[in-house]
C-alpha cells in the first residue's frame, strides 16, 4: 500500500470533506491557481471551482473576518495562512471576534485557520514561527498541533466538522519527511485526545509536533543504556488531555515537558502547573523543561540548530532525572 | 419612519437621562440622539432575510429588525433576559432571530465581516445583502481598508454605510483623515461612493434603496457617507468640551425627527393631534418595558462559565 | 503630605521625563485636546505643545508603527492604547517589528506602550482584557503590572528610559482607589524587581497587579487563624524576579499562584514551571492556581464577580494548603 | 545610474542563478530582475541622512546606500559578517551605519514606520526624508491604509515609492484590487499620487525628485506608483507557471537596462567599448566579493543568545 506524506493528508482531508460538505470552501493567498505556497491545495481549484478556493488579497485580517461572516451564515471555511507568522496580522479578528462570538451572544464561528508553523527549515524570524501559545491563552478557540500524517488527517476533518474556530497548525518541517499508510475509509482524530507513542516506565516525554520524533529518537538511544522513556503525543494544544498528561506522570513519576516553541509563557508551563497542582504527590523529581529559548528563530544554521532543541538535550536532561 | 425615530430617541433619552443616572444602566452609555435617520432610513425597507452589522449608534436597527424594548432594556441592565444574557456590555447586542450582528468594540472588524456575510449569499446564490454601519472614526482601522478592498474584489452584495459625525470621541474629522469625504474614499476600492444628508431620512432611504437594490442584483458593493453630527458627547460621562457650541446650534436645527415632522405636517401626511399620539405612545411603551426589564433577572454567577464552546 | 493616586502617578512620571528629556513624547487617540480617556495626559498638550501630545486616527497598529519610526531616529515614544484591549490591533507591530528589531539587525526600539487593563469595572469582555501574556511570551519585549502608586511612577519612569520596547500595563480599577505618599525626589522602580508586600512563614502567594491587595486582605484574614501568608509582588512579568520568588518559596515551602488573567497558558504556568524545576526539593505540598475561569471577561455585575478572584478563595485554598 | 542597475543585475543573477542553485545560500531567494531602475532611480540623489524603508526587491538601494557587496554575499550566505550577523533571512537587511531600515516580512508593516521615522524628522526640525518601497500586493494590508493615513494626516516628510509589478506571488493585480492603478488610491488619503514608467530609470528619478523635494520643504507625504513587470517568479522555486508568456515577452522588450544603454549610446553620454568595460567591472566586483564572503565565518552557535534586548 502506498504511503502518505503528511502535507498529502492534510491535502486529502480537506479535500475529503469539501466532496463531502458544500458548505466548506478555502479561502487565502495564493490557494487557487498556484495551489498554495506549499501545495496543500494543488488541483483543489480545478476541482471545486473558483467560489469554493478564494485567492484573495494581501489581507490576514480580512481573511479570517471574510471566513467568520461566512461562518456565522453557515458556512465552513477554511482560510490558509501563507505561513503560520501572518496570522499576527489576524490576532484581533481571531482573538476578539471568533473566540468570544458564542460566549457573546451565542453565534458560534467554524472556522478553521491552517498554516506552516515550525522551524528547521532556515526561514528566519517570520517563517518560522511557533505561535500556538497566542490562542492556547485564549478562551473560545481550539488549537491542533498534528505530529503524523494519520493525525493531520484525521484532526482536519475533526477542525472542519467542529462548530467552533479551530487553529490548525502544521509543522513545515514534517511536510514531506513523514509517511505513512493511511486507513482508506473515513475517520477523524478528536480534538483534545493524546496519545501514547511510547510506553515507558521511567520517564514521562510531554511533547507536541515536531518535537515528538525528536523524543522517540532519544528513547531509543535510553533504551541502551536501560531508561526507559514514556512519549505522550498531546496533538491538541486547547482542550489538552489532562487526563492523558496525569496518567501518564502518575505513572513514571518523572517528566520532561518538551516543545519547541521559545520557553517563557510556552506550553511547557500550564503543563507544569497542571502537574504540580494535580500530581504533586508522585513527582519523584524536578520537573523538566526543554525549549526553545526566549529569543526569535535565527535564521542562519548554525543558529538556528542552537536555538532548536535537540536528541543530545532530551537523553541528557533524561539521563540526569534518572539519577535523581 | 417617524414612529421608530421617535422610538429611538425616547428609548435613548430614557436610558442616558434617567436609568443610567439612576445607576440603573451597566457600564457606560452610548446614544445616536440626531442620528436617528440614518438607521431608520437605511434599515426600514430591507427584507427579513437581509443581515445588519450594526454599530454603536444604531438603536433604530434594532428596533426595526424587531428586537423588543423590553430585550433591548434587559441587555443594557445587564439582565439574563438580555440578547447577551448580561454576556456583552449594553449596545454591543445581536442576534440571529434577528438577523442582527453584535459587534465587537474593536471598529471596524465588522467590515471584512460584512463581506463574508454577502459572499456566502453568492456561493449559496441567495439574494440577500448585508448592511455594515460604521463612524468616521472607523475608517482609519487597517480591518476597514482590507474589508472594504476584500468586498469590491469579490463583489459581495454589502452595503457599507458610514455616520460621518465629525467627530471620533474627543477627535475631529481633519485630524482623522485629510480628506473631506469618507465617500472620497470609495474611488480607491472601485467601489461607488456617495453622499448624503444623514439626517433627511427620506434621502437616506433613498440613496440605500438604491445600493441595495444594486447589490442584490450582483451589482457589488457600495459606501454610503451619511453626513450628520453627534448632538452628544461621545458617552454619557462626556461632557463634548471640546465642541464648538456653534456646532450644535447649527446641528440643533437639522434635527432629523424636527424635520420630518415638519416636512409631513406641510405635506398633510401627519396632524399635530396624531403626532401628539405617537409621542404618548412611545413614551407609554418605553415605560411599561422598563418596568418589564426592571423586574427581569440577573444571570445566574455560574452562567459564566457557560457558551465558551458549543454545548449539546 | 498629599496622598497621590495611582492615576495620577502615572501622569506624574511621563510629565517628569517629558520636562526632562526632550525626546519623549505621547502619541494616542484622544490624548491631546482631551486629555485621554482616563485623563492620564490630562495638561500636556497645553504644557508640551501639539508636537509633543500628538492625537492620532483610530489606527493602534499605525500608532505603535509610528512610535517604533520615531524610536529608531532616537526618539522616546510613548504611544498610549485607549484600552489595552485595543492593542490586540497593534499585536503584530509589537511582537513583529518592535521585539525582534534589535535581534535581528541591532536597532533597538525604545518605545512605551502603554494602556488601562483589567476588570471590576464592567467594561465586557472587550475593556477588562489583561493581555499581558500575548507580550510575555514574545522574547524581546518587557511587560510591567504596577499595583502601586510608587511603582506606578517608578516604573513608567523606568520604561521611557529603557533601551527597548516597554508594555506598561496600567490596571484602571486601581487608576483611583490607589493612594499613597510619593518621594518628592526623582526615582525608578527597576524593571524585573519584584517587591515582597508581607512578611510571611507559612504560605508563599506570588501575583501582581490589581490582586495584590486582594492576597494582602486574606493575609490579614487568616492571620487570625494563625496562617502567615508572605505576598510577593512581581511588578514585573518580563522579565520578572525568579529569585525573589524562589526565595519565598523556599522559605515558607508552599505556594500560591494568584492572577487576574484567565488560568490555561496564564503567568500562573510560567512560576509553576520554574518552581516545580528549581524549588521542587522545598515543596511540602502541590502548587496551587487561583485564576480567573478559561472564559471572556463577561459584563452583568454577577458574572463578572464570578469571574474574578476574591479573597475568599484564597483564604480557602490557603486553609487547604496549610492543612496539607 | 546605469553602474548600479548592471551591478544590480549581475549580484541577483550571480545569487538566484548560480550561488542559490549551488546550495550556497541560506533560504529562499526573491530577486528584482526588470525592476532594477526603481530603487536605483529612486535613491540615487538622496542626502546621506535620508533614511530607507526597502522591501524585497530593491537590491539596488542597499548598493547606492553604500552597504558593500561583501556584506550582501555574506548575508546572503548567513555569515557572521552580513548586516544582521546571521540573524535574519537573507534580503532581510538593514544597517543604521546606511540609513537603511530592514522590513519584516509582513508586507505593509513599514509604511507607518516610515511615517514614524519622519514625523522624527519634524518634531527636530530636521530636513531629511524617509523613502519606503513596497509593492502592489503590501497595498491589501491593514498597515498599509494605517500608515497611509497618518502619513497624511500628521503630514510627515516621506516618500512612499509602489513597484507595481502586477503580481503579488501568483496573484494579479486585478484579484489584488478593484481599480487599475495604485496611485488611484493616493486621494483616499488626501495625498498625491502620481504613475511613472518603472522601467525608465530617467522618470523614476524625475518624479521621485519631485516628491522628494516636496517632502524636504514641508509639502507632506506622496505616493509614486511605479509600474514594471516582475521578470521571474516570485521566489527562485517558483517557474511562474500563472504568468501569460506574452507579458514576459512585452516588458523583456521594455527592460529597463537595455533602455538605459540604448538611450545613453544614442545620446553619445556612452561607447559600446565602455559599457563592456562596466560589464566586465561589475562581473569580477561580484567575483571578488563572492570570494571574500565565501570565506566570511559563520555565526557562533551560542550568539543566537545575543542581542534579544540592549546588551552593555
Ligand atoms: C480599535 C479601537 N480603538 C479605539 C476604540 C475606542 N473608541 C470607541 S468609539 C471611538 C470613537 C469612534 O468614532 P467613530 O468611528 O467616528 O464613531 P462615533 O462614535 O463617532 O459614532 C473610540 C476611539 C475602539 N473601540 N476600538
Ligand atoms: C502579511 C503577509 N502575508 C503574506 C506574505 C507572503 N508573501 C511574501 S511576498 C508576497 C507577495 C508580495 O507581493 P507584492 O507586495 O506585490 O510584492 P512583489 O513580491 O510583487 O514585489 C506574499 C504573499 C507576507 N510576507 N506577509
Ligand atoms: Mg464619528
Ligand atoms: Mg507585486
Amino acid at each position: 500500500m502506498a504511503l502518505t506524506t503528511y502535507i498529502e493528508a492534510i491535502k486529502q482531508g480537506i479535500w475529503e470533506e469539501m466532496t463531502a460538505d458544500e458548505r466548506v470552501f478555502i479561502l487565502g493567498e495564493d490557494v487557487g491557481i498556484y495551489g498554495g505556497a506549499f501545495k496543500v491545495t494543488a488541483g483543489m481549484l480545478e476541482e471545486f471551482g473558483e467560489s469554493r478556493v478564494i485567492d484573495t488579497p494581501i489581507s490576514e485580517s480580512a481573511i479570517v473576518g471574510t471566513a467568520i461572516g461566512a461562518a456565522m451564515m453557515g458556512m465552513r471555511p477554511i482560510a490558509e495562512m501563507q505561513f503560520a507568522d501572518f496570522i499576527s496580522c489576524a490576532f484581533d479578528q481571531i482573538t476578539n471576534f471568533a473566540a468570544k462570538c458564542r460566549y457573546r451572544w451565542g453565534a458560534g464561528i467554524p472556522i478553521v485557520i491552517r498554516g506552516p508553523s515550525g522551524g528547521g527549515v532556515h526561514g528566519g524570524p517570520f517563517h518560522s514561527q511557533n505561535p500556538e501559545m497566542y490562542f492556547v491563552h485564549t478562551p473560545g478557540l481550539k488549537v491542533v498541533c498534528p505530529s503524523t500524517a494519520y493525525d493531520a488527517k484525521g484532526l482536519i476533518k475533526a477542525a472542519i466538522r467542529d462548530p467552533d474556530p479551530v487553529i490548525y497548525f502544521e509543522h513545515k518541517f514534517l511536510y514531506r519527511r513523514i509517511k505513512e499508510e493511511l486507513p482508506t475509509e473515513d475517520y477523524t482524530v478528536p480534538i483534545g485526545e493524546a496519545i501514547v507513542r511510547r510506553n515507558g516506565t521511567d520517564i514521562s516525554v510531554i511533547t507536541y509536533g515536531a518535537m515528538v520524533f525528536l523524543a522517540l529518537d532519544a528513547a531509543k538511544e535510553l533504551e541502551k543504556e536501560g531508561i526507559d522513556l514514556e512519549v505522550v503525543d498531546l496533538r491538541s494544544l486547547l482542550p489538552y488531555d489532562k487526563e492523558t498528561v496525569l496518567d501518564s506522570v502518575k505513572k513514571t513519576n518523572k517528566v520532561i515537558l518538551l516543545h519547541e516553541d521559545t520557553r517563557t509563557g510556552g506550553f511547557a508551563g500550564e503543563l507544569a502547573a497542571v502537574i504540580a497542582e494535580e500530581a504533586f504527590e508522585h513527582l519523584d523529581g524536578p520537573v523538566r523543561r526543554i525549549t526553545a529559548p526566549d529569543t526569535p528563530v535565527p535564521y542562519s544554521p548554525p543558529l538556528e540548530e542552537f536555538f532548536l532543541p535537540k536528541v543530545s538535550d532530551i537523553v541528557r536532561v533524561a539521563r540526569e532525572l534518572n539519577a535523581y | 419612519m417617524l414612529y421608530y425615530m421617535k422610538l429611538t430617541r425616547e428609548l435613548e433619552d430614557r436610558i442616558e437621562r434617567k436609568l443610567y443616572r439612576q445607576g440603573k444602566i451597566v457600564g457606560g452609555v452610548y446614544v445616536g440622539r440626531g442620528q436617528e435617520a440614518i438607521a431608520v432610513g437605511a434599515c426600514i425597507d430591507l427584507e427579513e432575510d437581509d443581515v445588519v452589522c450594526v454599530s454603536h449608534r444604531d438603536m433604530g436597527a434594532f428596533l426595526i429588525r424587531g428586537m423588543s424594548l423590553r430585550e433591548i432594556l434587559a441587555q443594557y441592565m445587564g439582565r439574563a433576559t438580555g440578547p447577551t444574557k448580561g454576556k456583552d456590555a449594553n449596545m454591543h447586542m445581536g442576534s440571529m432571530k434577528y438577523n442582527l450582528i453584535a459587534f465587537v468594540s474593536m471598529l471596524g472588524d465588522n467590515i471584512p465581516v460584512a463581506a463574508g456575510i454577502g459572499l456566502s449569499f453568492m456561493m449559496r446564490e441567495q439574494k440577500q445583502v448585508s448592511i455594515c454601519f460604521f463612524g468616521d472614526g472607523a475608517t482609519s482601522r487597517g480591518d476597514w481598508h482590507e474589508g472594504m478592498n476584500i468586498a469590491a474584489v469579490l463583489k459581495t452584495p454589502t452595503v457599507y454605510i458610514c455616520n460621518n459625525n465629525q467627530y471620533a470621541y474627543s477627535t475631529p474629522l481633519e485630524r482623522q483623515m485629510a480628506v473631506e469625504n469618507v465617500a472620497d474614499r470609495a474611488e480607491a476600492y472601485g467601489m461607488t461612493g456617495e453622499i448624503v444628508d444623514g439626517n433627511d431620512v427620506a434621502a437616506v432611504w433613498e440613496v440605500t434603496t438604491r445600493a441595495v437594490e444594486k447589490a442584490r442584483n450582483g451589482g457589488g458593493p457600495s459606501l454610503i457617507e451619511c453626513k450628520t453630527f453627534r448632538m452628544t458627547g461621545h458617552s454619557a460621562h462626556d461632557d463634548a468640551g471640546y465642541v464648538p457650541p456653534e456646532l450644535f446650534e447649527y446641528w440643533e436645527k437639522r434635527d432629523p425627527i424636527k424635520r420630518l415632522v415638519t416636512t409631513m405636517l406641510e405635506n398633510k401626511h401627519l396632524t399635530a393631534k396624531s403626532i401628539d399620539e405617537m409621542d404618548k405612545r412611545v413614551v407609554s411603551e418605553v415605560t411599561e418595558a422598563v418596568a418589564i426589564a426592571e423586574k427581569d433577572p440577573m444571570p445566574a454567577p455560574e452562567d459564566c462559565l457557560r457558551d465558551v464552546y458549543f454545548e449539546e
